[in-house]
This record gives C-alpha cells, sequence and structure tokens, in this order.
C-alpha cells in the first residue's frame, strides 16, 4: 500500500516547469531567472523521485499502467494521463538531463542578453516534453507536439545569426508539416473509432484501409520529426547551430519524443495495423541513417555539425528495432512478446546511453565554443592542453557512441546484437558493426587531433583568443559523461523499470 | 438531378480548391495573398454549411483575417 | 530532393525542383490522396459515441454552448497548453532589450501625420469595439463565440490604435509581460485551486463551473489580444537592433 | 455521396494541393502559405467527418478551433523569423 496516491503526482511534472516559465518572464533579473530555474529542477527531481519510489516493482503481479483522469472527465469525454514503464524511463531521463543542463545553462548564459529569453522558452520546452510523455490522448499528443517544435525552434533562433535564423526555419517548417501530417491522422482515427484515448483505440483498433492510411501518415509526420534518413536534411544545421544546451536537449530528448510516439503507434495503438513489410522498411531505413550519418560526420569541418551527424547516425539505430519487432511462423504469441520486450528494452538502453552521451558531446562543444570562438575541427591542434576536463568528456562520451567497453552504449549495441542474433537477422550485425568502426573514425580523428600533436601546435593557436570557462560549465559535461559509464555497470535498473507496465 | 443544396456545397469546395491552386501558382504574392485570404473565406462558408458556426467564426477572424493580416505586414517589410 | 528546402533564406527567388522530379513529387502525392479518399468513401460510418456523451454532461459542465464546454471543461487541458503555445510564439518574436524593462507598456506620441477622420473614427469606435469583445465573451457560454474570438476583436481595437500613431507599445515593460502571462497564470491557478474542492487538476465544481470558466476565459482573451498586437508589432517593426523608425519617433517627442 | 463525405474528399484534395506545393515551391512565403492550405484542408476532414452523423460532433469542433490558434501560432512564428532573415540579408547586398 503506497503512502501517497502516486497518480496525483503526475500532473506536477506539466505544472512546475509552466509556473516556472510564467515566473521567468515575469522576474527577468539573472539572478532571479537563474534561482526560478534551479527551483524548478529541485521541484520536478522530487516529484519524479516520489513517483519512481512510489512506483510497483516488477515481479508484482500489478502491471497495469498509472492513470490521472485530468478534470475529472473519463476519456473518449475527457483527457487523462499515463505512465508506465517505458515513459517512466523517458521521464526520469528528462528530468535528470534538464536538471544537468539547467544548471550548465545557468553559467553559458551568464553573460548572455538572450537568457532573458531562454529561461521561459526552456521552462515551455521542458513542459512539452513531460506533457508529451504522460499524454494518453492523440490530440493532446498533436498539442504537445506543437510546444515541443516551436519552443525548440524558438531556441534554435537564440542564436540570432543568419544562418542560425535560417536553420530555424526550415526546422520550423518541417515540424509544421509532420505535425499536419499527424493531424491528419488524428482525423481519419476519430472517425473511424470514436475515440482519442490511446488505450481505448489500441482496444479497437483494427487492420483496415483508414488505420492503414493513418498509420501511414503518422509515421510519415513522426519520421520528419525525429529526422531518420531520407527525412534527416534540416537536423544536422538546427542542432549545429542552435546554443549549446540547445543543442543537446535537442539531440537527447526532442528526437526521442517523437520516436516515443512511433514506438507507442507501432507496437500499441495500431498494431493489428502492422505489417512485417513496414517494419523491415523502417529498419532498411534505420540501417541507411547508421551509415550516412556516420559517413557525414567524418566529413564534417565543424565540432558541433560533426556531433550533430553523429545523432543521425544514432537515430539510425533506435529504428533498428522496428525490425526486431517481426513475428516469424514458428513463434508462439509468449515468445513474440517477450523478442519484442527484449527488443524494447535494448532500445530504451541505446535512447538513455545516447542522450546522457550526446548531451555531453554538445555540452563539451559548446564550452570548446565558448573559449575559443570557433569550433573548426582542423584547429582543434593541441587543445587538449587547455580544455583538458572537455576533452576528457568528448573522449568518455564518445566511447560510449562507438560502443566502447564499459560504458552504456556498449551494453545498449550488446542487447541490441543479441536480439538481432536471437531472431536470425544478422545483418543488422553487420550494421551495427561497422556504424561502430566508422564512429571511432569520426571521433578519434578529433581525439587526435587534440591530444596527440600538441607540442606542433600550441603556440599559435590559442593565447590569443582563448578565454576560460568557469569549472563548472566542463564539470556538468563530464558529470554525464560519467554517467553513460556508470550506467554501464548498473544495466538491470533500467531494463527492470522498462517491464514495468509495459509491451502489451 | 443535382440538387440546389448539393450544387452550393459542390460549388463552395470546388471554389475553395480553385482558389488554393490560383494561390499557389500566383506569380505576385500579394495576388497569391489575397487568394489565400479568398480561400479562407470561401472555407468559413463551407463551415457554416457543416453546421460548425464556431469553427466558422474563428476561421473567418483568425484563419483568413489574422494570418492574412499577418502574411500583408510580412509582405510590406520583404518589400522594404 | 528537398534542395528545396535551402532556399528558405532569399524570399524573393522563385525557383522550382527540376520538371522530372516534379512529377514523380505530384505522383506520389495523387496517388496518396487517391488512396486516403477512397479508404474514406468505403468506410461506413458507425455511431459517435461522444455525441451522446457531450450533450448529455453538457449540464454539468456550466455552459451552455458544447464547443466551449468542450474546449474549457471537457478536455480543457488542451486548451492550457495552447495558451502555452501563444506564450512560446509571443517569446519568440518578442523583441527583447534589457533596457526596454524599465520603461512604460503604452507610450503617447505625436504621431508623424495625424489624420483626423481616423481620430474620430477611433474615438467612437474603440470603446464599441472594447464593449463588443466582452459580449461575444459573454455569449460564448451559450452561443457561437468565445475567448479566442473576442481576443481578435480586442487586438483589432489595439491595431488600429497603433495605426492611428498617437501610441507605440513596449512589450518589454513588466505590464505587458504580466498580459502575456496572465492567461496561463489564471487557468493553471483555476486548474490547481479546484483540487482543494474536487481532488481532481481541473475538475470544477459543477456549481461554480460557469464563474471558474469565464474567469479563465477573461483571462486567456486578454492573453490572446495582448500575444495578437504583439504580433502585429513584431511584423511591422524591424525586429533587430536599434530601430530606425523609433528613433524618429523619439525626434517627435 | 452525403454532404459530409464531398467536404471530407474536398479536405484531402486541399491537404494534397498544400502539400505538394510545400514540396514544389521555393519561395518561402508561398511554403508558408502551402502550409496553411494543408492546415486547413484537416481542418475541413475533420469538421466533415464531424457531421456526418445525426446530429454534429463538438469535439472536433473544439479540435478544430484549438488547431486554428495552434496554426497561426506557428504561421506568426514563421512570418517573423522570415522578416528577421530579411532583415540581416539586406546590409549585405548594400555593402
Amino acid at each position: 500500500m503506497p503512502v501517497i496516491d502516486v497518480a496525483s503526482l503526475l500532473p506536477l511534472l506539466i505544472a512546475i516547469p509552466l509556473v516556472g516559465a510564467i515566473f521567468s518572464v515575469l522576474l527577468s533579473t539573472k539572478y532571479a531567472q537563474v534561482l526560478i530555474g534551479l527551483l524548478s529542477a529541485l521541484a520536478l527531481v522530487l516529484v519524479i523521485g516520489l513517483i519512481l519510489v512510489n512506483l510497483p516493482s516488477v515481479g508484482t503481479e500489478f502491471t497495469t499502467p498509472l492513470r490521472y483522469v485530468l478534470a475529472g472527465w473519463e476519456a473518449p469525454l475527457g483527457i487523462a494521463l499515463s505512465l508506465d514503464g517505458f515513459s517512466a524511463l523517458l521521464l526520469s531521463l528528462t528530468v535528470f538531463l534538464v536538471t544537468v543542463l539547467t544548471f550548465y545553462s545557468a553559467f553559458y548564459f551568464a553573460a548572455s542578453p538572450a537568457r532573458v529569453r531562454f529561461w521561459p522558452l526552456w521552462w515551455l520546452l521542458v513542459a512539452g516534453i513531460n506533457a508529451l510523455f504522460l499524454s494518453a490522448d492523440i490530440f493532446n499528443v498533436y498539442v504537445t507536439l506543437e510546444i515541443i517544435g516551436l519552443a525548440a525552434v524558438a531556441l534554435v533562433a537564440l542564436s540570432g545569426n543568419k544562418a542560425g535564423l535560417t536553420a530555424a526555419l526550415r526546422y520550423l517548417l518541417v515540424g509544421l508539416l509532420g505535425s499536419l501530417c499527424y493531424l491528419l491522422a488524428v482525423a481519419l482515427l476519430y472517425h473511424v473509432y470514436g475515440t482519442l484515448d490511446f488505450a481505448q483505440l489500441a482496444a479497437k483498433a483494427e487492420s483496415n484501409p483508414l488505420s492503414w492510411a493513418a498509420l501511414a501518415l503518422i509515421t510519415v509526420g513522426l519520421v520528419l520529426k525525429t529526422a531518420l534518413v531520407p527525412l534527416h536534411f534540416w537536423l544536422p544545421h538546427a542542432h549545429g547551430s542552435a546554443p549549446a544546451p540547445v543543442s543537446a536537449i535537442l539531440s537527447a530528448l526532442v528526437v526521442k519524443a517523437s520516436f516515443y510516439l512511433l514506438v507507442r503507434f507501432w507496437m500499441e495503438i495500431l498494431a493489428p495495423a502492422v505489417t512485417n513489410e513496414a517494419l523491415m522498411l523502417l529498419g532498411i531505413l534505420g540501417g541507411a541513417a547508421i551509415l550516412w550519418g556516420c559517413v557525414q560526420a567524418l566529413r564534417a569541418k565543424r565540432l558541433k555539425l560533426m556531433v550533430a551527424y553523429s545523432t543521425v547516425a544514432q537515430i539510425g539505430y533506435l529504428f533498428l528495432l522496428f525490425p526486431l519487432l517481426m513475428s516469424t511462423e514458428e513463434a508462439s504469441a509468449s515468445q513474440l512478446a517477450a523478442q519484442q520486450q527484449s527488443a524494447l528494452a535494448a532500445v530504451s538502453y541505446f535512447i538513455v546511453a545516447h542522450a546522457c552521451a550526446k548531451a555531453a558531446m554538445f555540452i563539451a562543444a559548446g564550452n570548446i565554443i565558448h573559449s575559443l570562438g570557433h569550433d573548426d575541427i582542423a584547429k582543434l591542434q593541441g587543445m587538449a592542453k587547455y580544455m583538458p576536463l572537455s576533452l576528457f568528456t568528448f573522449a568518455i562520451a564518445g566511447g560510449s557512441l562507438i560502443g566502447l567497453p564499459p560504458s552504456a552504449g556498449f551494453i545498449a549495441k550488446w542487447l541490441l546484437l543479441n536480439v538481432a542474433i536471437d531472431t536470425h537477422q544478422w545483418w543488422w550485425v553487420v550494421i551495427i558493426l561497422t556504424g561502430g568502426l566508422l564512429a571511432a573514425l569520426a571521433i578519434f580523428r578529433v581525439l587526435d587531433l587534440a591530444f596527440i600533436k600538441p607540442e606542433q601546435a600550441s603556440d599559435h593557436v590559442a593565447p590569443d583568443s582563448w578565454q576560460k570557462v568557469p569549472v563548472a560549465m566542463p564539470a556538468s559535461g563530464l558529470a554525464l559523461a560519467l554517467c553513460t559509464m556508470a550506467l554501464g555497470f548498473n544495466a538491470d535498473l533500467i531494463i527492470d523499470l522498462i517491464a514495468i507496465g509495459g509491451g502489451e | 438531378m443535382i440538387s440546389g443544396e448539393l450544387f452550393i456545397d459542390l460549388l463552395l469546395g470546388i471554389g475553395a480548391l480553385v482558389t488554393a491552386i490560383l494561390c499557389l501558382t500566383a506569380k505576385d504574392l500579394f495576388q497569391a495573398i489575397l487568394l489565400f485570404i479568398s480561400m479562407g473565406l470561401l472555407v468559413t462558408l463551407a463551415w457554416v454549411r457543416l453546421g460548425a458556426w464556431d469553427v466558422a467564426i474563428a476561421e473567418a477572424a483568425i484563419g483568413a483575417g489574422l494570418t492574412g493580416a499577418l502574411l500583408i505586414a510580412t509582405r510590406r517589410q520583404l518589400n522594404q | 530532393m528537398f534542395n528545396n528546402m535551402t532556399l528558405s533564406d532569399s524570399a524573393k527567388q522563385e525557383a522550382d525542383l527540376p520538371g522530372c522530379v516534379l512529377l514523380i513529387v505530384g505522383m506520389v502525392v495523387v496517388a496518396a490522396c487517391f488512396f486516403l479518399a477512397m479508404s474514406l468513401v468505403q468506410f461506413q460510418p458507425t455511431d459517435q459515441p461522444l455525441v451522446t456523451l457531450v450533450a448529455s454532461n453538457l449540464e454539468q459542465s456550466g455552459v451552455e454552448n458544447p464547443v466551449t464546454a468542450v474546449l474549457l471543461n471537457f478536455r480543457s487541458y488542451d486548451t492550457l497548453l495552447e495558451v502555452a503555445v501563444l506564450l512560446i510564439v509571443a517569446l519568440a518574436v518578442m523583441p527583447f532589450s534589457l533596457q526596454d524593462t524599465r520603461l512604460p507598456f503604452i507610450k503617447v506620441s505625436e504621431p508623424i501625420e495625424r489624420s483626423l477622420v481616423l481620430e474620430a473614427f477611433l474615438r467612437w469606435l474603440l470603446p464599441a469595439i472594447v464593449v463588443t469583445s466582452g459580449y461575444l465573451l459573454w455569449t460564448g457560454a451559450a452561443l457561437p463565440g468565445g475567448a479566442f474570438q473576442a481576443g481578435a476583436l480586442l487586438a483589432g481595437a489595439g491595431i488600429l490604435l497603433l495605426l492611428a500613431g498617437h501610441h507605440s507599445f513596449n512589450f518589454n515593460a513588466l505590464a505587458a509581460r504580466l498580459l502575456l502571462v496572465v492567461g496561463l497564470a489564471m487557468f493553471l491557478l483555476v486548474g490547481a485551486g479546484v483540487v482543494l474542492s474536487s481532488g481532481i487538476a481541473l475538475a470544477y465544481p459543477v456549481a461554480m463551473a460557469g464563474t471558474l470558466i469565464l474567469v479563465i476565459e477573461v483571462a486567456a482573451t486578454i492573453t490572446i489580444a495582448a500575444v495578437l498586437v504583439l504580433l502585429f508589432c513584431a511584423l511591422q517593426i524591424e525586429p533587430l537592433g536599434p530601430q530606425p523608425n523609433r528613433v524618429e519617433k523619439e525626434k517627435h517627442l | 455521396m452525403t454532404q459530409a463525405l464531398l467536404y471530407g474528399v474536398f479536405g484531402i484534395a486541399l491537404f494534397g494541393i498544400g502539400l505538394f506545393g510545400v514540396l514544389a515551391i521555393a519561395h518561402v512565403v508561398k511554403k508558408i502559405l502551402a502550409i496553411n492550405i494543408c492546415g486547413v484542408g484537416v481542418f475541413m476532414v475533420f469538421i466533415a467527418n464531424a457531421s456526418s452523423g445525426a446530429a454534429p460532433d463538438f469535439v472536433p469542433h473544439a479540435m478544430v478551433l484549438t488547431g486554428i490558434v495552434v496554426a497561426v501560432a506557428g504561421t506568426a512564428m514563421a512570418l517573423s523569423l522570415v522578416v528577421r532573415i530579411n532583415a540581416l540579408e539586406k546590409p549585405e547586398e548594400d555593402a
């Protein structure tokens, strides 16, 4: 018997950032905004902590998702919030990263006038992300997608230069188009099934032309927002030209938000309309994304652009989930469920590992820009001498992205390889290993320059333009990087969480 | 035989489609904006026909009116 | 295929995709729409459970207009997030500067060129618009209309005021920022406050539902009007750096 | 063919026209117009479906109202970005 009703805490996860946003609009002095930021982050940590502690643990018979009916009107009339293992994991990840990045941003924006706009938009974005992970209503999801999309665009536009604004505009148009595709699917689904609630739709959904059409529209819309190859064209410049904390949250969480929805629709809500061919198609696109993203990362001239292209590749790994969900003739229903559960666990692990590593990398890249004023890879020679902490962070996070043991990235790839082998889809093994190799080349190219040739460079590059950053900035990046290591040792935590109310 | 009501619906629907196409093919931006606004008004009428009065008022005021005003303001900025 | 997206920085160019690509895109779009339309036509509509649900619960919603009931009671959470969307857009287009925060919200100045007709017109029209938007808001409970329509009308009044040239708005003033957030703040406050009586966020007690909805709508109307005027200002005036037309106005003071 | 179905098909056609416009036209403001046309098409599908029964369904009406406001918000943001990019471009042209 839990001490408190856990479900009644769910709305707080949306209300706290909204209140934070309101106060940081009203109190626009520097210290007030930072204080509000830290307080909101603290409150979010407390709330998610309480929820996680009171979640029914695996093994007990209670495995239904938590549900909170807003406004007292049960679906289909009203809107409900719901939380299962998958969304609890993503929410915890969100709160954790937001806390670290809030701390980092307090220093990053300390001297910048952009902070006045940054803080309210930051909290609105967080509110949108939390609302999306909690939502159990397909139209409500549309509104949260728009909050996330518009807030993210506004944050990308903070850089204020022409490249940043152009990237923001392209990102906005792509996002609006994606949302409209999704909205058309909502119209069709509501027409056919007369409800907007996730669970009720999942119970009613069947395989008919309108379901296929809706699933296709949702997939196109969300794939556009997740930036899967070949619809990734907007991502590198949007993520590459935003301020560092914004790039970090965009790569770590925002693209994952639309991926999370895709998983919801393909695995639960519209599962009857899914066919093996469609699953395979998404997998092939994922494989192409891995190779293409890695190759582009190798060719990138700017550090942040390289990190952004690596996100394109990492998104590809996430989409390998879909072919691994395929059913075969000989497998029984329970075997299939177990297979899908382990595929989902592997991909969840991937999400967490990539989010921490990528946020750490963008923080490191941000520090480098902050102190050098540029992120031209060719001019990074010998920089490890000046920014050891940032480059160390970059190295650890890079190791996790490559998949070197004992990092979280290694466990994630290991789990994914296992499922691929179990389902006799050996070709993914080749792609995963090739991707790791290419990622290693890209990351060692940078590290090689920064660490190994200090004696040739140092003198003529650094002194005139070099500027020291507060130690808290590299420290928060390092904390994230070390988290990817810590997660490598505690793999069960995440896999257990996923199993709560999870899957089918 | 086409009844009067169906005729009006067809007229509104085809009118909206034609103005939409004209709007996107117009050479002049100002023309395109005006065509967009007139499409919004035709759609407003369609929604009155479908009994959605609230939506019709909102579309006329916000969808066609406000969006149109914002577009015209933007065009003026671009031409300066 | 998506190279065209990169052209978006230069607004005056009118370049199209190569013809063959255009043809393929067109065929794909037509085929997709045809499939959609066919599956829509073939589908036999079933009953709509929400029609009866909305009708049977309308009495407890506190308003008579079913659309308002859905927007502000049954699915009020959507509307709450929608007000947040408006705040995001306001923040995105706002010409922020740290100095302007201490200047007053409304600045009165002599217009560059006076239009007597417009002024006389405004003197009568403005109060009429404000009263009408209040009326729209009030009737929104029973008839078509409501916060968004009223807010749009109120914004029209603000824009007319701007066009007359006597007044200019400084959206960095505390008062202006207050107007921008009041809708969201009031919505959250009411949504959280009702937890004390009903135990559920956003669930109004039936007896007070009408009043609470009106309170939220008034605040939302103010925010909507402020955001719309801000949008108009942001597009009218050069949003970056020292604005030339503002310097001009200062000279006339 | 009923009235609801007729408008539903028109809505899908509008969506298609807008979609093609977004993909095919390079001019940004017209791209934004095309996205708006897409949106109107989607709203029309909503409203048409809402009137397919005996009594109108008000939930889609409310959803479309929300959608219209969100659409205008997105449009305004896009236009303000266009204006800002244009303002940044000008000095270069003069120089």
